[in-house]
């Protein structure tokens, strides 16, 4: 093996095989060792979540990547590939206006014009002092109710868009719940305050990517019917009847329901 | 010096008396066979085959063919395979060396060998109670799972040496070094000796027309040399095709 | 129970329609006992040792060996495929990927398990690594296949690390990411190591000039066998791909790749082994009338035997050899599935029965006028063995299958109506 | 702060990672592998002095001669003495291993009676109380040795019998000695000056007589050679190794020797091959072929090859009187390369008697074959170093193996000259173990000692001053100074051989030509020759490679 | 961001492991065997004058070494007491009273498998004992005797720093010190030169 290990031969034909071995394993050790380098590096340059964010989204389903302007009727069809992220997105502006055809009628939750929503079902109101309040919507309140837990990030602590912002318990199910938007954490509320975090962006404040008006309601009835669908599909009896409204308390009511998909269905988990 | 140790078996002198076998297998402390031994998984360094010319009635010849490692010169078979060089061969004596101690028991060697000179250690070896007191103590015991040989009877050419280097002799007395099987032979039917010495008798012997090889021609150049004065064993020896019937040895 | 059928639930991905947690445990037991047995039988052979294979002197290498050589002709579908994909971009190959990293990384890793038991000394087996001695294609062999099993093993890793729950560990997801970057670097390295001991493990055999039954000339260091066996694994890889694939298909009873994959991968197969076929006949004659005369052997030292005569030789090469090389070819044939399936069948039969004749034929033929013709037949140790690595690459690949994206299921179907 | 599942794994990676960079994972690799070299469970030879003694083998009456390499006081290997007279180096391939038989899985290791342990004790209290009850029949397998003199010492006192089994080859000079009057013991065949030797059935290669003696006198003068000077035919149903190897192998229906020597004895009358006038047999020479399944041709043949090259000399597997006659017939009595008449130097070996009658207790020494079996009610004590299986012996008494006792050597049945040798006890025994001789001399100490017997009679050959001792070099007995001098040559190996001297001194007289029946010994004991327990080497050995197949019963 | 925290557990892992590995690991492999009585080779060659090693560890005219003497050498001068010493009274009354054998350790022994012919190193070779034995002779002081407990080796073979880095000339007798010493020499042997 080693010039100094018994049976090593100075022959042509030893060298050329063992050199071809260390390069081998060399090539081997070196692949696994620059997949980690990069995957250590992409921690620290904070680049860890988008990715993740993006690999998720590539996973997705079309059925769940409806553009926001499909959902808010400006095209008749858009299927976005771009993970959500109007921010970056080219065709934004041209798309952003063109008319909105989705009237917006009662979808049986409850949704404000002044908050911004994103596809977790957090929404995002800026405040005056150009904090920013995040909050769960209406449909994860009915779905979740009154969780047995509430982990919520420490004041200062830096959240990435569609990261992990808190992290919720109901029943023995974990609720990681995706930040809307990344920034840094002032103060943090709770179930009874009606929001949980309040942030302070990172540079220039560009809501772009969440979702308002017109959009929203498109948005939510699609999420309505796929939560019914997902939940009829596992074990659980009929809840939804048409045009009736979401129960609260849903987890409580349908323990025996897939959740661990349901929750993920629903983005309401990283 | 380099030496080229070898053998000439007298066929014609061979009365299949065992008497190699048995000497060989005490002086490298084979162990008995196991009760669920078969011939064809035990140990035997030298074996003795029987070999018929295929006649029926008076017509009938039988010769006796005792088979040990071939000690193979050029090419030899079982040292270019062995994969961590647990079979060299030595520059010194040309002798095949078996490394027990090396060897991983992959067995490719007992493939490669066209004369089936190499066996297996199928079992841990076990002598009856008390037997081990009767251990040769220059060879060292064998354990389960490795391939081992003829190595040339290497103790007797290890206290050789040293009753050389004792006297302050360089070369070794060659009546020091005498291999188990050619002392036990009662008819003096084998010949050792140095085949790369011309004064040595072993080297006119090997080259006398009667002498031949197992399987000549596929050039691995034995150092074990047969002689006979029946034209039927050499050729049978030498050319397979002549196949022999009902010959005998499993 | 509920608890484990929630639990079994949310480790098969998202969207993804699999049998029922207790249809695929029944579908386990046997092959986890069939498992368990051969643990049972190896532990014996190393406890007590070799004695209790039905090997011996003349037979060093049995039934192990012969299989071993086998099955890792038939993983040859792993490195093949992955070349074509990432070297020779057949984008359209890609679906079957995952699969045949599996079906690679079980063949190999069982085929080195057997090797472990077959040693008999196990223990000292990294002296061939430490003392190597690089004249020995069996040298070659070691050192190519665990620096391949090794590259196989960080083939599968990403697709372990998309399993839905592993995946929920950002760092795990992360890595997969970048290490999916590099597998073309892997594959490259993969395919070299494996045309080099695909080949050499013919080389094994090739290079004994004391067995002319399979001492062939060559080109520099390397005798035919070694192309041949190069020739043979790559084409019965694809063919043993399908068939896998196809059994995959039929215990789950889903489409799980589209019939045009099958299509191609049959073409390769047929086209590689009618080549095998032509090459093989031609190094054939030449052995026969120059390389076995001039050693002193006629062929009717090696086919006046019974139950080994000409037969054999014929077998692998025209009804095992050209006939499914055709069936495989031919678009009237090779666009019916039934008949592809025939056909790779008959050539991965063709390929074992090549192997068997190189490992156990050989040794069965007597190489001294005075020796005779032996027969070996295995002890229930060493079959109980084999099956239990067989067993140990059903479930693996079965766990693989349920658990992991074997076959990306295809985009925009509704999650709930069963896709795969 | 806390510690979650998640930092034990990211610490156990770090620990992997770190134990790599130690030498725990590659010593321990190396440790292991060097264990899987000396398994604890793998016997290893003694460590100590190595030295190198020689002895003779007492396997057999054959009394070849052993160079004994010894290590830690143990015999480890087995060699011939190029320079013994006879065997010149030859040996069977039974001594090689012989070192081993003492550890032979059938060696006796304790006393039995009845097939359940006993002690020393118990036997000698039974065996003092038979004597008191009526006559002893003392049975012994070599006569003329030191301890065979306590034997039959002990048998006269007793007022009992003692008897003498005589091995086959000695049963083929029994017909001379019955019609000569010389005991079968002072008879021998002087091969060494035989030009032809026609065996009808003896094993002539394959351990007759003294193994080596003949095999080497063969391969000098006949192997491989188109005409040698000693022509070796070989009359034998089947083609057995000596036929094998035979000048001639002479092929003829099983148990037909009788009808084959009448026809080559009327041969040799009819076409006065012979000078010698003997009875011609009856049979007719058709008669002869048609019972052994020759041509007249060939039964002609053979007897003209049997006079073509002179001297000749017939040898029968057994006491055939019929084919002894033809030595009669071919002057081969008392001629060289004939059957001949030893000197006796050394104190006549006592006659056996005839009849057993019917005695209360019955020893058999060691040297008896276990073959042998009398028919009697007396109580049998039976010494042996190996139990030899299904026997009818009351008391099995463990006897010392190879190499575990002194006594001394004498002339083999078959040799035509004269020899003494002393065989030391140079291996501790491997168990408590007596010789018949130890254990009659503790029931009465006033019997001779066998060392005390071995000192007379090398007295006896320094007196004698005839021969010469054969030791490192050979030296006349003429060049001793003393008679211990002699004994100490002895004792370390050496070999006396008496002076070759001209046969001759007795004669056969053939009244008609015999009938194939032995002349009766008196008995009716079955006396066949048959090697004792097998080294587990030689067993294994046989078994692996079937040049002879393992004798039943005795596998190792 | 907890990734600092993870580096640190990590690190914390490895810095454990690494210690365990080379202070602990050495101390548990081998286990530490009293010899069967002090013996002192300084004594013994200044009061005796037995300065030179094989005036009891003798070569025998054809080569054979005794290595360890036997109790009969020792009777020589011990056959009844002569000094006090608590060891010497337990050589007489132990061993050569008796006429037992000494069971001594022997730290420089080489396993089963191996030939090594004294006489061929000192006769032939011309070493001197200390380049293999080192200046043990000269020492005043008993071995304490250390098996390995896997191979069961003397500690001697492998020499006493587990590293083998900055080693006495004679520590350690592994088969590649005497490849080593042989290649110094060039002098060339198969495997069978040395093994058994």
């Amino acid at each position: 093996m080693f010039p100094w290990i018994d049976g090593f031969q100075w022959s042509v034909g030893h060298i050329i095989f063992l050199s071809l071995f260390f390069a081998v394993v060399l090539t081997i050790l070196v692949t696994i060792a620059s997949a980690l380098w990069r995957t250590l590096s992409d921690f620290r340059t904070h680049r860890a979540t988008e990715i993740c964010w993006r690999m998720n989204f590539a996973e997705l389903p079309d059925a769940e990547r409806y553009c926001r302007h499909q959902l808010a009727g400006r095209v008749a069809s858009r299927i976005c590939d771009n993970a959500f992220e109007c921010r970056q997105c080219l065709k934004y502006p041209e798309f952003v206006a063109l008319p909105a055809k989705t009237p917006s009628q009662n979808v049986g939750i409850d949704f404000s014009n002044k908050l911004l929503y994103h596809r977790g079902h957090t929404w995002v109101r800026p405040e005056d002092d150009g904090t920013l309040t995040v909050g769960l919507d209406e449909l994860a309140h009915r779905m979740i109710g009154r969780p047995d837990s509430v982990e919520l990030p420490v004041k200062g602590s830096e959240i990435e868009c569609n990261g992990m912002a808190w992290r919720m318990m109901k029943n023995g199910h974990e609720i990681q719940v995706r930040a809307p938007i990344e920034g840094t954490v002032v103060c943090t509320g709770g179930v009874e305050d009606g929001w949980y975090l309040r942030l302070r962006p990172r540079g220039p404040l560009n809501l772009r990517h969440l979702l308002r008006g017109a959009e929203v309601c498109g948005w939510l009835s699609g999420e309505l019917d796929r939560l019914q669908l997902q939940l009829s599909a596992s074990k659980a009896q009929p809840c939804l009847a048409d045009g009736g409204t979401l129960m609260p308390e849903l987890m409580d009511a349908m323990p025996e329901a897939d959740w661990d998909t349901v929750l993920a269905a629903t983005f309401l988990n990283v | 010096m380099s030496a080229r140790y070898g053998m000439v078996i007298d066929l014609d002198r061979c009365t299949g008396c065992g008497a190699c076998m048995v000497a060989c297998a005490a002086e490298n402390n084979v162990p008995p066979a196991p009760p669920r031994a078969t011939p064809r998984t035990g140990l035997t360094p030298m074996l003795v085959h029987k070999v018929t010319n295929g006649m029926e009635g008076t017509a009938r010849r039988e010769v006796f063919i005792p088979v040990t490692c071939m000690q193979c010169g050029d090419e030899t078979p079982c040292v270019s395979v062995c994969p961590q060089q647990a079979v060299q061969v030595d520059k010194a004596t040309g002798i095949v060396m078996q490394m027990p101690q090396r060897c991983l028991g992959c067995r490719y060697c007992m493939v490669a060998c066209p004369y089936h000179a190499r066996y297996f250690n199928w079992w841990d070896p076990a002598w009856p109670a008390g037997m081990e007191k009767s251990l040769n103590p220059g060879v060292a015991v064998r354990m389960r799972g490795v391939v081992e040989k003829c190595n040339l009877c290497h103790a007797r050419l290890h206290s050789a040496k040293e009753k050389a280097a004792a006297a302050g002799r360089k070369e070794l007395d060659p009546a020091d070094y005498i291999p188990a099987c050619l002392e036990a032979c009662p008819t003096g039917a084998i010949l050792f000796g140095n085949l790369a010495d011309e004064n040595d008798a072993v080297f006119s012997v090997a080259h006398s027309p009667d002498a031949f090889r197992l399987l000549a021609r596929l050039g691995t150049e034995p150092k074990v040399y047969y002689k006979s004065g029946q034209a039927w064993v050499k050729a049978l020896a030498e050319h397979h095709s002549e196949r022999a019937k009902e010959s005998k040895h499993v | 129970m509920s608890e484990l059928l929630l639990i079994d639930r949310r480790w098969i991905a998202r969207g993804v329609e699999r049998s029922s947690t207790m249809r695929f445990l029944l579908w386990l037991v046997p092959w986890v006992a069939l498992l368990a047995l051969g643990i049972y039988a190896a532990g014996l052979c190393l406890y007590y040792g070799l004695n209790q294979t039905n090997m011996d002197n003349r037979f060093a290498f049995g039934m192990w060996i012969f299989l071993d050589l086998a099955i890792i002709a038939m993983g040859a579908g792993a490195f093949f495929t992955g070349f074509l994909v990432y070297i020779l971009k057949q984008e359209d190959l890609k679906p079957i990927l995952n699969s045949a990293v599996v079906v690679g990384l079980v063949c190999y890793s069982g085929a080195v398990a057997v090797l472990m038991v077959d040693v008999g000394q196990p223990l000292r087996a990294w002296f061939t690594f430490w003392y190597p001695n690089t004249h020995s294609m069996l040298t070659e062999v070691t050192f190519c296949i665990s620096c391949y099993l090794l590259v196989l093993i960080l083939e599968y890793i990403p697709v372990l690390l998309r399993n839905r729950q592993l995946r929920k560990v950002p760092s795990f997801l992360i890595f997969e990411h970048q290490l999916h970057k590099l597998v073309p670097v892997l594959a490259a390295v993969g395919a070299f190591l494996s045309f080099f001991h695909q080949g050499s493990l013919g080389g094994l055999y090739g290079v004994l000039r004391g067995r002319p039954f399979v001492y062939r000339q060559g080109f520099a260091i390397w005798p035919s066998t070694f192309f041949l066996f190069i020739l043979s694994a790559i084409a019965v890889g694809p063919s043993f791909l399908i068939l896998v694939t196809a059994a995959a298909e039929r215990v789950t009873g889903r489409h799980l790749v589209k019939p045009g994959v099958f299509r191609k991968l049959g073409l390769i197969s047929g086209v590689l082994l009618a080549m095998y076929v032509a090459v093989k006949a031609v190094d054939t004659l030449v052995w026969l009338n120059i390389t076995s005369p001039s050693l002193g052997f006629g062929p009717r030292d090696y086919y006046s035997y019974w139950p080994i005569s000409s037969t054999f030789l014929f077998a692998v090469t025209v009804p095992l050899g050209l006939f499914p090389a055709l069936l495989l070819i031919m678009p009237i044939t090779a666009g019916k599935r039934g008949w592809l399936l025939f056909g790779a069948t008959l050539a991965c039969a063709g390929v074992l029965l090549n192997r068997f004749v190189f490992t156990v034929q050989t040794l069965a033929l007597p190489t001294l006028a005075f020796d005779d013709f032996l027969q070996y037949s295995p002890s229930w140790q060493e079959v109980a063995t084999f099956g239990g690595v067989i067993a140990y690459g059903v479930i693996v690949y079965s766990l693989s299958y349920r658990y992991l994206p074997l076959f990306d299921p295809p985009k925009g179907a509704d999650p709930n109506v069963s896709v795969d | 702060m806390k510690f979650s599942r998640r930092d034990l794994l990211i610490g156990s990676a770090g620990a992997t990672a770190g134990l790599l960079l130690t030498p725990v994972p590659w010593k321990l690799l190396g440790d292991v592998s060097i264990w899987t070299q000396n398994w604890p469970w793998i016997p290893q030879p003694a460590r100590g002095p190595v030295e190198t003694k020689q002895s003779f083998c007492t396997l057999c009456d054959g009394g070849c001669g052993v160079r004994v390499r010894m290590a830690a006081g143990y015999p480890v290997g087995i060699a011939g003495i190029k320079n013994h007279p006879i065997t010149k180096g030859a040996l069977c391939p039974l001594a090689f291993a012989a070192h081993q038989l003492n550890w032979h899985p059938q060696r006796l290791r304790e006393v039995r009676h009845r097939g359940r342990a006993a002690s020393w004790g118990e036997a000698q209290a039974a065996f003092e109380k038979a004597c008191g009850e009526g006559p002893v029949a003392v049975i012994d397998g070599r006569s003329g040795r030191a301890a065979s003199s306590v034997l039959e010492a002990f048998a006269r006192k007793q007022n009992g019998s003692y008897h003498v089994v005589l091995g086959a080859e000695s049963e083929g000079l029994a017909p001379y000695a019955d019609w000569s009057g010389v005991p079968v013991a002072a008879l021998g065949y002087d091969l060494e000056n035989a030009r032809t030797v026609v065996s009808f059935g003896a094993p002539m290669l394959d351990g007759w007589g003294t193994p080596g003696r003949f095999t080497r006198l063969w391969s000098e003068r006949a192997a491989g050679a188109a005409d040698p000077q000693l022509r070796l035919i070989q009359v034998d149903s089947s083609l057995s190794r000596t036929a094998a190897l035979a000048w001639k192998w002479v092929s003829i229906r099983e148990g037909s020797e009788t009808e084959l020597a009448a026809g080559v004895a009327r041969v040799l009358l009819e076409e006065h091959l012979v000078s010698s006038h003997g009875p011609m047999p009856q049979l007719s020479l058709a008669e002869v072929a048609a019972q052994t399944s020759l041509t007249t041709e060939a039964i002609r043949d053979l007897a003209r090859n049997m006079v073509e090259n002179r001297p000749v000399m017939v040898i029968a597997a057994d006491g055939n009187p019929a084919v002894a006659a033809l030595n009669v017939l071919l002057g081969a009595v008392a001629a060289p390369g004939g059957i001949g008449k030893r000197g006796e130097h050394l104190q006549p070996r006592a006659p056996s008697e005839a009849s057993i009658g019917s005695p209360r207790a019955l020893l058999l020494d060691s040297t008896v074959p276990w073959e042998f079996v009398p028919e009697t009610a007396a109580e049998v004590f039976r010494f042996a170093a190996w139990d030899g299986g299904g026997n009818k012996a009351d008391w099995l008494l463990p006897a010392p193996g190879f190499l575990e006792e002194l006594t001394d050597v004498l002339t083999a049945p078959t040799s035509a000259v004269e020899t003494y040798a002393v065989a030391m006890n140079l291996a501790a025994p491997a168990a408590e173990v007596k010789s018949a001789a130890q254990f009659l001399l503790q029931i009465d100490p006033t019997l001779p000692v066998v060392e005390k017997v071995i000192q007379a009679r090398c007295e006896e050959l320094f007196r004698i001053r005839q021969g010469t001792v054969y030791g490192e070099q050979p030296v006349a007995v003429t060049k001793f100074e003393s008679a211990q001098k002699l004994e100490e040559q002895l004792r370390k190996g050496a070999v006396w051989m008496d002076d070759p001297r001209r046969l001759g001194g007795f004669r056969c007289e053939l009244k008609k030509w015999p009938s194939g029946n032995a002349v009766s010994r008196g008995t009716n004991w079955d006396t066949a020759w048959a090697p004792p327990a097998l080294p587990a080497l030689a067993t294994k050995l046989y078994q692996e490679s079937n040049l002879r197949e393992p004798p039943a019963g005795r596998k190792a | 961001m907890n990734l600092r925290r993870y580096l640190l557990v990590f690190g914390f892992g490895f810095a454990l492991a690494v210690v365990t590995g080379w202070v602990a690991f050495p101390r548990a492999l081998y286990v530490r065997r009293e010899q069967p009585l002090a013996f002192h080779h300084k004594t013994h060659s200044e009061k005796s004058g037995l300065t030179q090693c094989d005036s009891c560890h003798s070569l025998s005219s054809d080569g054979e070494f005794a290595g360890m003497p036997s109790t009969e050498i020792c009777a020589g001068c011990h056959a009844e007491k002569l000094g006090t010493s608590k060891s010497e009274a337990t050589l007489v009354d132990n061993y050569v009273k008796p006429g037992r054998e000494t069971p001594w350790l022997v730290s420089s022994r080489q396993p089963a498998n191996v030939w090594f012919s004294h006489a061929i190193h000192t006769r032939g070779g011309g070493l001197a004992c200390s380049e293999c034995h080192g200046n043990y002779g000269e020492s005043d002081e008993i071995r304490i005797y250390e098996q390995n407990r896997i191979s069961g080796y003397s500690r001697d073979i492998w020499g006493h720093s587990i590293s083998r880095l900055r080693r006495a000339p004679h520590d350690g007798m592994k088969m590649s010190d005497c490849e080593a010493c042989h290649r110094h020499h060039n002098i060339e042997v198969g495997c069978l030169g040395c093994h058994e």
